[in-house]
């Protein structure tokens, strides 16, 4: 319990830090050290599966992008750093979101005893999936179509996030090209980290179906790996206009679609699954769409085109 | 009170605590910042929930497991284009801010 | 049963996989692929949206589907009832419409990608899926990915030409939104927690009234209104409206905004029908009045004629909010509960359309001049005669004239009003008219005006483009003539009211 | 046996959780930027070398042993690199770019 | 009894973690602080080893990989972060 209250006060301290900070570059290492304290919540909670989420998302990669944002905005940043609400504006959100949490915690007091749960229905069907782990079936099985629509939403902010390109560089690479560097530490880092970073993302996603892991914790980590190896300058990111990276981009979803369909034919519904076949099958969609989505994630972090094709 | 319902008070503030970042800051990567925190304390009270509902010899509800897992991801994405947009925005004005009260 | 599969259930089905994998699609292939295959998905979309509204008028029952047999509240239920169905009809309609007009505006080349036809070829039928997700979504937390899938297919729209103005209007869009998702989220969330589901069927026999389920209820209530621009949460609304380009304004003003008004009719009615809440719906309505007064006022300002167009929708969103304190009683399933209901959803149908035709004239208008400036519209009636007769019909129906939809829609409110002894509801009505009559008028005169020079135009406007602006400003009107049909069609699946006993 | 195990884990963990302790002294007590990456980084590696020893004696299996020497591994390995890297940058002022 | 040591053990570490923390807010440049968040890293996974044991969640050690792995990755993105500014500068 001693614990607890401290981990749970450590949490809020560092939320008030990343609010009040007055440089937004603090503001994002505070909000780094949030992600890695929800983690070891998570834990507590008995919840690896997103402790595993909220490391690699959660802090990792959103901490990443977070930061080279910080460092690109921070003297317009200065700039603007006058620009303060009125009093009355303040004091109204004190209050109003004083009530909000109030109203919260008072709800979290009153929430009922025994608490509703689906824990026994989900365990009850897992034997229909094949799968050892609850949330991949629910991911995958009760809920696919959840993460189906979810890989859509992924391409879709990609789709966004090029649409930002100025016309003349359509089509071209993302970001900027990073050089090489030539006293070799960088270089060093990334072929030192990057394979075993592939290695661990492909036991994260492969232990999935068994236990806590999956294709998103896995993606995540191969998606950092690649943003890695960019960042050292060892490879260039794709031109968005080739072919093979949009087949590559969109395999996943459509894999998940083609299978999704055939459940009309092989088990009478969209997204069903013979229950011979299928952990055959959800592992089947899984592969391309750890792939699909390691892309996806590493194309939001690198940006738009911001270099025309060769 | 169990150690759920203590990391629950602790998702309510945090939620709070973001939705006043979010009104306050002019900044929009701040505004970001908070929209984040926020979706952490939601996730935090969806975990609370989950762990509540533990049964059937698992730790947690999985389904509310896995809805967060699906948030998270999404709040990612939401971030990425947020931050493009304002990185674009920047390259246009040299202003880090929505101008007018954003 | 509310949760076996129905027959034809598959429809379902298709409305979402159909678009969604039109834009896997356009993504591979790209370039002038990308448009023909939006042009493909258009009658086949309109196909099955008309398919599903011929199942479910037939049966008078709900169309219902379990997503890979996995029933609620393990799984999750796609349903149909007629309020869907006319929300999926009057899209595809409108998408058909809207993408004829943008063949001219987003012309494809032959060999090389452009960024802006790809993106808003690809994003167009995101959009429709998205749109049909939220219509059919069972299930809140799949309703939530599909407000996001919605989202994130709307905001690349607004800051398509890459001017500053419209990406600070896109940011300010997005980060309105995402509040809103958030709100919304924490909302399901505790309703999770209080009931064990997030099936709205199951949620509607479960939920009690209680401060959990009051919390949650509001929480997702503000979350889709600040998504919806209702005012106190309409800032964001005009610049982005207005600087996306024409087919795409028409997309957002008339159908994008429209999604979470729906949501807060599934709550309300929905989730709980069996605690009416008559002061919060005061509440709604008096956001709803607000809207239309200073919406309305502040149209009237404006020199330019899509910001006129984009605060006129701040304000036709407020009369979508008026239906909630007429519909809501203590003794729910009144006749003129329903009368002010059904009022509250033709309206919703009748501004898409005419909103729809307005926007889109007025890109043709700005195409034709190289501005939109209103005081220095004088000519361009004589020049673009059947442009500025569309626009002119749009306004028809946002007045509420008759014989138009938007005259059954607000005087079904009025009766609705007057009915229930709610006289102040009436006056902003009326009001809200009179004021939408003086900032069209105020175009129209501008419009009809002879120019003292000979007007230049910068470009020629195609008749076929024009042609179907005028199509889709006559859906407006035209609703105006079956009032009695769609109102009982619209009843299918309701508890309750009107249709005794179906369910 | 199983006591012996349980004995060699508190020790460890406990000299492990002083090295964490005498690393964070560190961080506060020494003046400028370079001296204290040293003795952080030091002192919290073999704080985590530590508590990795002792929880060696308690998880089962080959594979998990693994696993829990590679984290260390893994930590030692990133946060060298990258220290010189980040100290490089506090040393020129600027980045080695 | 070991358990109980552990979960206390964790408790130290995290304390020595925050107290890291104040350390960080003080800055005063961008290096102290993302060097420490580097260095209160590898704190938290001492702290996330240490509970995995305790609750007997044997899928924490993952998450500590993970946290390792992306601990340099939220490095190196520093790193090339601080010469991306120059360069949009110019």
């Amino acid at each position: 319990m001693a614990f607890d209250t401290g981990l749970a006060v450590l949490v809020l301290g560092v939320a008030v830090w990343t609010l009040a900070a007055h440089d937004t570059f603090a503001a994002v290492i505070g909000f780094v050290t949030y992600g890695l304290l929800l983690a070891l919540v998570w834990v507590r909670l008995a919840a690896p599966d997103v402790a595993l989420t909220e490391a690699a998302i959660g802090s990792g990669v959103t901490g990443g992008l977070l930061l080279g944002a910080s460092t690109r905005l921070r003297r317009a940043e200065i700039q603007a750093a006058g620009e303060k609400p009125g009093a009355t504006l303040r004091f109204a959100a004190v209050v109003l979101c004083t009530l909000v949490s109030a109203g919260l915690a008072a709800i979290v007091l009153l929430l009922p005893e025994p608490a509703p749960t689906l824990a026994p229905q989900a365990a009850a069907s897992m034997a229909a999936t094949g799968l050892g782990n609850p949330v991949t079936a629910v991911l995958m099985a009760y809920r696919a179509i959840d993460t189906l629509l979810e890989t859509v939403v992924l391409l879709l902010a990609l789709v966004g996030i090029w649409s930002l390109a100025p016309d003349g560089v359509w089509g071209g690479f993302p970001g900027r090209r990073h050089q090489a560097d030539s006293e070799g530490v960088l270089t060093f880092v990334a072929q030192l980290l990057v394979p075993i970073g592939i290695l661990v993302g492909i036991y994260i996603f492969w232990v999935g179906s068994v236990a806590p892991g999956g294709e998103f914790q896995g993606a995540t980590i191969l998606a950092a790996m690649w943003i890695l190896v960019m960042m050292a300058g060892l490879v260039d990111a794709p031109p968005v206009s080739r072919r093979w990276l949009r087949l590559l981009l969109i395999a996943g979803p459509a894999v998940f679609f083609a299978i999704g369909l055939a459940g009309f034919a092989i088990a009478g519904a969209f997204l069903a699954y013979p229950v011979d076949y299928a952990k055959l099958l959800i592992v089947t969609i899984e592969i391309p769409v750890t792939l699909s989505i390691a892309a996806t994630l590493a194309l939001l972090v690198a940006g738009p085109p911001e270099r025309a094709p060769k | 009170m169990s150690d759920a319902t203590l990391y629950g008070l602790c998702g309510a503030v945090l939620v709070g605590l973001g939705l006043f970042g979010l009104i306050v800051n002019p900044l929009p990567l701040r505004k970001i910042l908070a929209f984040n925190l926020i979706g952490g304390g939601v996730f935090l009270l969806f975990g609370v929930v989950a762990r509540r509902g533990a049964a059937a010899g698992l730790g947690g509800d999985p389904i509310p497991h896995a809805l967060i897992i699906t948030g998270i991801v999404v709040a990612f994405a939401a971030t990425a284009l947020a931050i493009a947009l304002l990185l674009r925005l920047f390259r246009e004005t040299g202003r880090a801010t929505l101008g007018s009260d954003g | 049963m509310p949760n076996s599969a129905t027959a034809g259930g598959f429809l379902l089905v298709l409305a979402i996989v159909l678009p969604v994998c039109g834009v896997l699609l356009s993504l591979v292939l790209g370039g002038r692929h990308a448009e023909r295959i939006a042009l493909i998905l258009m009658p086949a979309g309109l196909a099955i949206a008309l398919a599903i509204a011929a199942a479910v008028w037939s049966t008078h029952n709900v169309l219902q589907y379990s997503v890979g047999n996995w029933s609620p509240p393990l799984g999750v239920a796609f349903r149909a009832d007629g309020l869907s169905t006319a929300m999926m009809v009057t899209t595809a309609v409108l998408i058909c419409g809207i993408g004829l007009f943008a063949r001219g505006q987003f012309p494809s080349p032959q060999q090389s990608e452009l960024r802006a036809p790809l993106v808003f070829w690809t994003l167009m039928p995101a959009v429709w899926g998205a749109l049909n997700a939220v219509f059919i979504g069972g299930d809140l937390f799949n309703l939530y990915v599909a407000l996001e899938l919605l989202t994130f297919a709307a905001v690349p729209l607004v800051s398509l030409d890459g001017r500053a103005e419209t990406l600070a209007a896109a940011l300010r869009y997005l980060l309105f939104a995402l509040f809103g998702s958030i709100l919304y989220l924490l909302g399901a969330v505790l309703l999770y927690g209080a009931y064990g589901t997030l099936d709205i069927v199951l949620l509607s026999g479960h939920i009690q009234a209680e401060p959990i389920a009051w919390a949650a209820i509001s929480l997702m209530t503000t979350g889709l209104l600040a998504k919806a621009a209702l005012y106190p949460f309409h800032l964001w609304l005009p610049p982005a409206h207005a600087g996306a380009p024409a087919p795409a304004s028409a997309i957002l003003s008339g159908l994008v905004v429209k999604a979470p008004f729906f949501l807060v009719i599934r709550l309300w009615f929905d989730i709980m029908p069996r605690m009416p809440q008559p002061a919060a719906a005061q509440v709604l309505g008096i956001l709803g009045a607000a809207a239309i007064l200073v919406g309305s006022v502040v149209a009237l300002r404006q020199v330019r004629l899509k910001l006129l167009i984009a605060y006129s929708t701040v304000a036709q969103i407020g009369y979508l909010f008026l239906m909630f304190p007429l519909a809501i009683k203590p003794e729910m399933g009144h006749p003129w509960n329903t009368t002010a209901w059904t009022g509250g959803v033709l309206q919703a149908i009748s501004h898409a359309f005419a909103k729809a035709a307005m926007f889109m004239s007025a890109g043709l208008i700005a195409e034709a001049l190289g501005h939109d400036r209103i005081a220095e519209l004088s000519g361009i009636g004589r020049a673009l005669p059947i442009t500025v007769f569309a626009f002119a019909l749009g306004g028809v129906s946002l007045m509420g004239l008759p014989p138009s939809g938007g005259f059954v829609a607000k005087a079904m409110l009025l009766t609705a009003a007057v009915a229930e002894g709610q006289w102040w509801w009436a006056v902003v009505v009326l009001v809200g008219g009179l004021l939408a009559g003086g900032y069209v008028f105020l175009v129209l005169a501008r419009a009809l005006a002879d120019s003292n020079e000979p007007l230049t135009l910068f470009a020629t406007v195609s008749r076929r483009r024009q042609a179907v602006v005028v199509a889709v400003a006559l859906c407006a009107v035209l609703l105006g003539f079956v009032p009695l049909h769609p109102s009982e069609f619209l009843q299918i699946g309701r508890p309750g009211i009107a249709v005794g006993g179906i369910r | 046996m199983n006591l012996a195990f349980n004995g060699l884990t508190v020790v460890a963990v406990s000299a492990g959780a002083f090295f964490f302790m005498a690393g964070t002294v560190g961080l506060l007590r020494f003046p400028d930027a370079l001296s204290r990456v040293h003795a952080l980084t030091k002192a919290d590696n073999l704080g985590l070398g530590l508590v990795v020893l002792g929880l060696l004696f308690q998880v089962e299996g080959p594979f998990a042993a693994l696993k829990l020497i590679s984290v260390w591994l893994l930590t030692l390995l990133a946060g060298a690199t990258v220290t010189q890297l980040i100290a490089r940058t506090a040393r020129l002022g600027t980045s080695p770019f | 009894m070991v358990a109980d040591f552990l979960l206390a053990a964790a408790g130290f570490v995290l304390a020595t973690v925050a107290v890291g923390l104040v350390r960080i807010l003080w800055g005063p440049g961008d290096d102290d602080r993302i060097m420490a968040a580097q260095l209160l890293g590898t704190g938290g996974i001492a702290v996330l080893l240490l509970l995995g044991q305790v609750v007997s969640l044997p899928a924490a050690v993952d998450v500590a990989l993970i946290l390792a792995l992306l601990a340099a990755f939220v490095s190196v993105a520093f790193v090339r972060g601080t010469t991306r500014s120059e360069t949009d500068r110019a």
